[in-house]
């Protein structure tokens, strides 16, 4: 198979191809932050999740028609803002949804995934009839296109750092959000025991709205970032629902880290396999390995051991 | 070599080395004790003390560490939790868990030692025998009365009672009680002492209460826990008397 | 300071509490005892809004919580140390305290806090659920009492906790009503406990007040008979 | 039965699509205009099977998804069909009958495309079907057409492989959109050494196949083969394999959303198109896509097909103009776009040469009809339903529109069974 | 005057629910509607058999699997196959390289039929596999999930997966399974021509023929002993376990019947439509199906069948007339079922239908619903899950 290569350009391959993992791992890191928050300290299963990135995708496209038309000596630094409006905008309408709908449901987990798949039609029809059902292309300014070449074989692509770097900060964010804030604070106690933190004078409901808006703004966070690596239609978001659930479940639901870890495992897993296989078998031969892991250890790699 | 032990006296349980750990807390350990064909023995301690986690090892909801548990000279640590039940080990929670949404008569029912298979149980014919069982029991546990009654109309107390009948209706050898009037009013308790010393003429009984008097009342033998360990073992009178146990559990 | 007046709480049929009415004084320590299944935790549940009330109202310094959430009530000043304590077991001890400063904004565990409860200094850093039993109601008194409540209430405190130190939290309780001078409601079966720390002593049955009296004159003997079998 | 008026035959195009209102106006302007009595043969001479045709009217069916994830690329198919039969009854009509349609939508649901035809067919009895885009749709949508005799325009580039008497493929089938771009790349581009890469069901692997006899038989090499899942967006390993390989041409068949992801990252990882090196030959990229995945993205690459919009021809320029008239100045045409709008011509065309809607005298017409006004130019129906069309290679520039460098001499004979292809 | 038991149940409430379907599928509708309509509904029909296993799984047992369509799918490729073979006799398939084969295989390059085709020119192999391959798949994975205790999300999460897995799979392997255009042109059952009117009719009738053994194979179950385990099971898993049964087996057991109760229905969808695709596999396919169970009441198997037939009238005369609103309506559907009729058309029948109901049917008081009070009761049939009732004058 490397018949006829030197073996410098095999390893400028091998740097790519994990480079090319990590940019995956960073993509997996993006999409389920926001879920693993939502299902993994809630409970709640999103399955507009991907809807919610494609809001932030479109608002990235939003974003980028207004300054391309209103200010456009200030494109450059337009991706910024979008991210920042997607936030905004996705964790808006998560607040919304979680007022109208899910705090009806904490106490029916699968119900939850039946009425969200609902919303995620919903959503899906509204962007078709507000943008129109072909995909939106997204200008990305200048600095973020092409790549930077380190040596002759290997090239870094600046939108795929750029993704990381993002994932990377997103990451580290909702760590100190969780960690090291009095939100946080109040999250983990309210997922320890949900009456026990009202009787301390914790809102739970106020909790349950900020950390459903959290979820969702993230997942904005994420469609921003997407459209510089993928493509913003109205079912664009489904593509990715599947492997989201399966990274934060494979992680292990109510741990952050696990998330990040089983991104990190599952990314290098189906990027070393695209390399010797075709495409379609390495998604199938990872998704198959996940689920026989899972079945094997159910409650995912890092599940919290405690006493029952 | 523990098998060579437990062969030796023919104790109907004999619990040897028993340790379960949860992320390094040892919730029981090193623990052993033994139960003779008949015996009535209470296990008290202070709340945390491992008593439910014992229960729980020998019913098999837990997996030990290590030990092991032979029941009728036979090793439970491997079995799953019916194949227990079908070897003669009966379980009842500290709260009630009984169908809420089915009938006293449908409890009882469902617990009835025939029909345990998926086959079985769409063959299950409710014939005269069947109902016999469930009425006799029923006399016992104080609800012939409430038999077509859901069960979730019934009384806490009375729930008590249907858990403590599904278990008998099993006609097992070993019955495990734990707290069993645990929330049941003066005339309730009563009840339940009676309903116990029934119970005991013809069953082996391992029971968690925190009631002195109570435990005065039935106990042929006492096992103190404290930490996950034996504290003190013996009749209630050597068990009160037991300075550790005062210090630790009873008080002065 | 807290009135409570015909106060009804029901599960589906069966009632637990029946117009239950009571009255606790400005800084007065007033006990609860009954036995199990006599509804006292359902008491305690239902004053703190973790159990719904099917009817009566409960007013603390003039405010009315009948209508108010939990976290609101506790807002309103009522602290509350539940059966079994109930720390955040993942979260640090000081993390579990600040949990409780977030009701009332503050930001800063206070120091008399840890001056009441040195050990809970010590342990700051430990995970609340590598606690011994004594250290996590300590623990649970010191984050209800990082509300700032009026009225504190305490559910069986005594429940699974070593006799000699069931005696330390009796005089906890009294130095806590004497410092910052709150009333405090707590229920109890241990005798003993509840001669060393009430002022009054109420005793519950089926739901309902049956018996009363203040410490100073209480018949222990008959108290004690409503808690046996 | 009272199910028709569920399906108001002739409904305003414009009744919530998003359409543009100019085209409201358009259709009902038309189906309000007097139609030419002038040398109308009567019904029953040209209506021997109980087809929907009255003596001013003739109904047909457009049957396409325009909701779920196809509709993003039926819609300009809609669109185009609906341009031609404004047109058609603004000059006049078929047989002097105007043209009123029923539509109908697939939903992107292949049982529910054989549905909707049963209904056109036997409920509404329309006289031709022009729809369908993927293979999946038109191949449930065969026995249904085949069982009940109806005809249907089908105008997607398809893999081949069939050839039904009751479709017309409006569209290339693979022979003529992969042999001479393949002829041309080896000839102009000195290409030795290809990547075919595409994905994963029947289309793109059809085209690889018979891309890689043809390139076999040029004594040329294929040196990496690969299908990646519909909807799949990570493209990194594949990327990584071109550049270990070094292939000269990458000859690509992504389609739908991968598109997007695909030619983002290729141009991320530091692949500059315009440079050729290597040099991108695709056939599943349209004017339509490139508006998803951004002209800066594609400039440079090269796609074969038979139509682009950019054709200069005067043909080109009036269905152009009309197309943007009709749906806005913003609309891009792609291939699939203008085949479709050949449909409904080549139908007037054959029933006019049959003097008949019957489809049995229409498909013996079907041999050697043209269609001269067509935006490609010219084409004819071959004795197979496919039409002789000629192949253009298009570089796409940096505003999303291509540039054409290259189109055969001859129209391509269609060839849907292509011997020594299979 | 002496009943037969027959007479008797029919003449019961619950027996006049029967009837009265059976009259609307039987009479009323083959009545009403044209041909091309009957067939539409039969095809609704189909679904209606996955949504009669979700009530057993997930309403009784509380398993919800969102993989049901992978079942549908199998037992739809089973019967697909059968058919295809039959199409591709060496005379119709004449002008392929390799005549006799199916089309798809020809154009793949294949020369010979795979190993695992061969069966299917049997037609009681494919009756068998039809509920075999479903079944024994389900078997498989509810071995693997539910001995190790597997469930709730996590198993529903998996499912999807598997469901993923699948059609990524199917479309790959063109050569073998007809990739994503999945098995098309079927033409004759046994030399019997299925695209006819009349072949449709009869197909319906068997259809609906078939959705009745189900509908009884799902009440004798939910009837048993073992329909009362799996509610047990649903509320108290551990009462159950410890109860002496091995919760596993009962789950894995329906679970397989719900899976054999898809295949069945994907084999008729696959004889009513006429082809057969990876698209009936997939997530989205499979999520609705959960929705046609939950619409109709995720615990009244009779519900069940309303519900598939509503959605999918409601899916075909929506997105007839407003076809962009059609996935608004879908999506409210979703949430306003689950927000606001979390019991569906079941528990709405017995809240407001079954009082007047009650009036008229005093007589029958014995069969009475249980009491209204405990709304977490079993059953939203309409009928106490016990046929048996127990009288205590018997001793």
């Amino acid at each position: 198979m490397f018949d006829g290569y030197t073996s410098s350009e095999l390893m400028s391959i091998f740097a790519m191809q994990g480079f090319a993992g990590l940019s995956l791992f960073s993509v997996f890191v993006l999409m389920a932050l926001g879920l693993a928050i939502i299902f993994g300290q809630m409970g709640v299963i999103n399955m507009a999740h991907g809807e919610f990135m494609i809001l932030g995708a479109y608002t990235t496209y939003l974003t980028s028609g207004f300054f391309q038309s209103y200010l456009p000596g200030l494109f450059g630094g337009y991706f910024f803002i979008a991210m920042i409006l997607a936030f905004l905008i996705c964790g808006a309408l998560g607040a919304l949804v979680e007022w109208l709908m899910i705090r009806h449901l904490y106490h029916r987990p699968l119900d939850t995934l039946l009425a969200t798949w609902g919303l995620s039609l919903i959503m899906q029809q509204a962007y078709r009839s507000i943008f129109g059902a072909r995909e939106v292309g997204v200008d990305l300014p200048e600095w973020m296109m092409g790549a930077i070449p380190v040596t002759e074989m290997v090239d870094l692509p600046i939108n795929g750092l750029f993704v990381m770097v993002i994932a990377l900060s997103v990451a580290v964010g909702v760590y100190l959000l969780m960690y090291r804030s009095g939100y946080g604070k109040k999250v983990r106690a309210v997922v320890q025991n949900r009456p026990m933190a009202e009787a301390v004078g914790i809102n739970s409901a106020g909790i349950d709205r900020a950390t459903f808006a959290l979820g969702c703004g993230i997942a904005g966070i994420a469609g921003a970032a997407f459209t510089m690596i993928g493509s913003t239609g109205p079912s664009s978001g489904q593509a990715y629902i599947v492997d989201t659930f399966l990274v934060v479940v494979f992680g292990g639901a109510q741990s952050l880290i696990g998330t990040i870890v089983s991104a990190f495992g599952i990314s290098q897993a189906q990027s070393t396999m695209e390399f010797f296989l075709s495409g379609s078998m390495a998604k199938v031969l990872t998704l198959l390995v996940v689920i026989g892991i899972l079945m094997i250890r159910p409650e995912g790699l890092m599940a919290l051991k405690v006493r029952r | 070599m523990s098998a060579a032990k437990s062969n030796k006296g023919d104790f109907l349980l004999a619990v040897e080395g028993l340790t379960v750990s949860f992320d390094g807390f040892k919730a029981v350990d090193d623990l052993s004790f033994y139960l003779d064909p008949k015996e009535i023995r209470v296990i008290i301690g202070p709340n945390g003390a491992g008593k439910t986690t014992v229960l729980d090892l020998i019913c098999g909801k837990t997996k030990a560490t290590s030990g092991s548990i032979k029941f009728a000279g036979k090793e439970l640590t491997r079995l799953k939790e019916h194949q227990i039940v079908h070897s003669g080990v009966g379980r009842k929670f500290q709260t009630p868990s009984v169908f809420e949404d089915l009938t006293v008569f449908e409890n009882l029912e469902v617990s009835y030692p025939k029909g345990h298979t998926v086959i079985g149980a769409l063959a299950f014919k409710r014939d005269a025998k069947v109902i016999e069982a469930v009425e006799d029991v029923a006399k016992t546990i104080f609800l012939t009365e409430a038999l077509n009654e859901p069960a979730a109309l019934l009384s806490h107390g009375q729930k008590q009672w249907l858990e403590i009948g599904m278990l008998l209706i099993q006609k097992p050898d070993l019955l495990m009680l734990d707290e069993p009037v645990a929330g049941m009013s003066v005339a309730e308790r009563k009840k339940t002492a009676e309903l116990l010393r029934v119970i005991t003429k013809d069953h082996t009984v391992l029971v968690i209460e925190h009631d002195m008097q109570f435990v005065g009342d039935i106990a042929d033998r006492v096992t103190v826990m404290h930490q996950g360990k034996v504290l003190s073992e013996g009749s209630i009178d050597h068990v009160k008397s037991d300075p550790k146990v005062i210090e630790v559990y009873l008080g002065h | 300071m807290l009135s409570i007046k015909h106060h009804l709480v029901a599960y589906g049929q069966s009632t637990i509490i029946q117009d239950l009415n009571l009255d606790v004084q400005k800084n007065e320590i007033v006990a609860v005892v009954g036995r199990n299944g006599m509804g006292k935790t359902t008491l305690m549940k239902s004053l703190i809004g973790m159990t719904p009330t099917k009817g009566g109202e409960v007013t603390l310094d003039g405010t009315d919580l009948s209508s108010l959430k939990s976290f609101q009530r506790v807002r309103a000043g009522l602290g509350f140390v539940p059966q079994g304590r109930m720390i955040f077991p993942t979260l640090t001890v000081r993390e579990n305290i600040e949990t409780g400063l977030a009701a009332v904004g503050e930001k800063k565990v206070p120091e008399d806090l840890y001056e009441m409860f040195p050990v809970l200094k010590e342990m700051q850093n430990r995970r609340g659920g590598n606690l011994s039993g004594g250290q996590q109601q300590q623990l649970a008194i010191a984050r209800a009492l990082a509300t700032r409540p009026k009225v504190l209430l305490l559910d069986e405190p005594t429940e699974g906790i070593q006799p000699n130190i069931i005696k330390e939290i009796a005089q906890t309780l009294r130095r806590i009503r004497d410092e910052r001078g709150l009333s405090i409601v707590v229920s109890e079966q241990v005798l003993s406990f509840v001669m060393d720390a009430a002022d009054r002593i109420l005793v519950i049955e089926k739901g309902a007040i049956v018996h009363e009296e203040s410490r100073a004159e209480a018949d222990q003997e008959k108290i004690a008979s409503y808690l046996a079998v | 039965m009272d199910n028709t008026d569920k399906t108001a035959i002739g409904r305003p195009a414009g009744k919530g699509l998003g359409f543009r209102k100019s085209l409201m106006t358009l259709a009902a302007s038309v189906v309000f205009a007097a139609s030419t009595h002038a040398a109308t043969p009567s019904t029953a001479e040209v209506n021997t099977t109980g087809l929907a045709v009255t003596d001013d009217t003739v109904t047909v069916g457009i049957l396409h998804s325009i909701t779920g994830t196809m509709a993003i690329s039926e819609i300009g198919s809609v669109q185009a069909e609906k341009l031609a039969i404004d047109q058609i009854n603004a000059s006049g009509g078929v047989l002097g009958r105007q043209i009123e349609f029923v539509q109908e939508d697939g939903a992107s649901d292949w049982p529910t495309f054989a549905e909707k035809t049963r209904k056109l067919l036997r409920q509404d009895n329309v006289a031709a079907i022009f729809g369908a885009w993927t293979s999946a749709s038109r191949k449930a949508i065969l026995p249904v057409i085949e069982q009940f005799n109806g005809m249907l325009y089908y105008p997607t580039f398809y893999e081949g492989l069939e050839q039904s008497p009751n479709v017309v493929y409006t569209g290339q089938e693979a022979t003529q959109q992969i042999l001479a771009s393949i002829d041309w790349a080896v000839e102009n581009k000195g290409a030795k050494t290809f990547y075919l890469l595409g994905s994963d069901y029947i289309w793109p692997r059809t085209s690889n196949k018979i891309a890689r006899k043809h390139i076999d038989k040029l004594g040329l090499k294929v040196v990496g083969e690969e299908y990646y899942p519909l909807g799949h967006t990570q493209f990194n390993s594949v990327i990584n394999k071109i550049k270990l390989r070094k292939p000269d041409v990458i000859f690509a068949s992504v389609v739908g959303g991968s598109n997007v992801a695909f030619y983002k990252q290729m141009k991320a990882a530091g692949v500059d198109f315009t440079d050729e090196k290597p040099l991108l030959l695709t056939i599943s990229v349209t004017e339509d896509e490139i508006r998803g995945i951004g002209g800066e993205n594609v400039e440079g690459i090269y796609a074969s097909m038979k139509y682009f919009q950019s054709l200069d021809n005067p043909n080109n320029k009036e269905f152009v103009a009309a197309f943007k008239k009709a749906y806005g100045d913003d609309m891009v045409i792609g291939d699939v776009t203008q085949a479709a709008y050949l449909g409904p011509w080549l139908w007037k065309a054959a029933v006019e040469k049959a003097g008949s809607f019957d489809i049995d005298k229409i498909r013996e017409e079907f041999a050697g009809i043209e269609f001269d006004k067509a935006p490609e130019g010219y084409v004819r129906i071959h004795e197979n339903h496919h039409l002789w069309s000629k192949t253009r290679i298009g570089q796409a520039q940096l505003d999303g529109q291509y540039k054409v460098v290259y189109e055969t001499e001859e129209l391509m004979e269609p060839d849907p069974f292509p011997e020594g292809y299979q | 005057m002496k009943h037969s038991p027959l007479m008797k149940w029919f003449a019961s409430r619950e027996g006049m629910y029967y009837l009265a379907l059976a009259f609307l599928l039987v009479v009323l509708l083959p009545l009403v509607l044209e041909p091309f309509r009957l067939n539409m509904v039969g095809k609704y029909l189909t679904y209606a058999f996955v949504a009669i296993g979700l009530v057993m799984c997930w309403g009784k047992a509380g398993i919800l699997s969102l993989g049901q369509g992978v079942f549908f799918g199998l037992g739809g490729y089973c019967m697909a196959m059968f058919l295809k073979l039959e199409a591709s006799t060496p005379e119709a398939t004449a002008i392929q390289s390799t005549p006799g084969i199916p089309d798809f295989m020809d154009w793949n390059q294949l020369t010979e039929l795979p190993w695992f085709w061969e069966p299917f020119h049997s037609f009681s192999f494919t009756l068998l596999a039809v509920i075999g391959v479903p079944v024994l798949l389900a078997f498989v994975i509810g071995i693997a999930m539910f001995t190790r205790r597997v469930g709730g999300v996590y198993f529903a999460i998996i499912t999807q997966a598997i469901a993923a897995v699948l059609t990524i799979l199917i479309i790959g392997q063109q050569g073998y399974t007809g990739g994503v255009n999945g098995i098309t042109d079927l033409q004759t059952l046994m030399g019997w021509d299925i695209r006819t009117d009349e072949a449709r009719n009869i197909l319906y009738f068997i259809c609906v023929g078939m959705l009745f053994l189900c509908l009884f194979a799902a009440r004798f179950v939910q009837n048993r002993k073992l329909g009362r385990i799996l509610v047990a099971m649903n509320a108290q898993e551990m009462r159950v376990r410890f109860s002496g049964y091995d919760v596993a087996a009962f789950k894995i057991f329906v679970f397989c019947l719900a899976a054999a109760f898809a295949g069945i229905g994907g084999a008729l969808f696959t004889l009513l439509v006429g082809f057969m695709s990876p698209s009936f596999i997939g997530i989205v396919a499979s999520i609705e199906m959960v929705i046609f169970c939950a619409l109709g009441g995720r615990l009244s198997i009779l519900g069940a069948v309303y519900g598939a037939l509503l959605v999918n009238a409601a899916k075909s005369g929506f997105s007839e007339s407003f076809p962009e609103l059609w996935p608004f309506a879908m999506g409210a559907l979703f949430i306003g079922v689950v927000l606001a009729f979390p019991d569906g058309l079941a528990g709405l029948y017995k809240s407001y239908v079954m009082p007047l109901e009650n009036k008229v049917f005093k007589r029958n008081k014995s069969e009475a619903v249980p009491a209204v009070s405990t709304p977490a009761a079993g059953t939203t049939d309409g009928y106490s899950p016990m046929t048996e009732t127990y009288s205590p004058e018997k001793s």
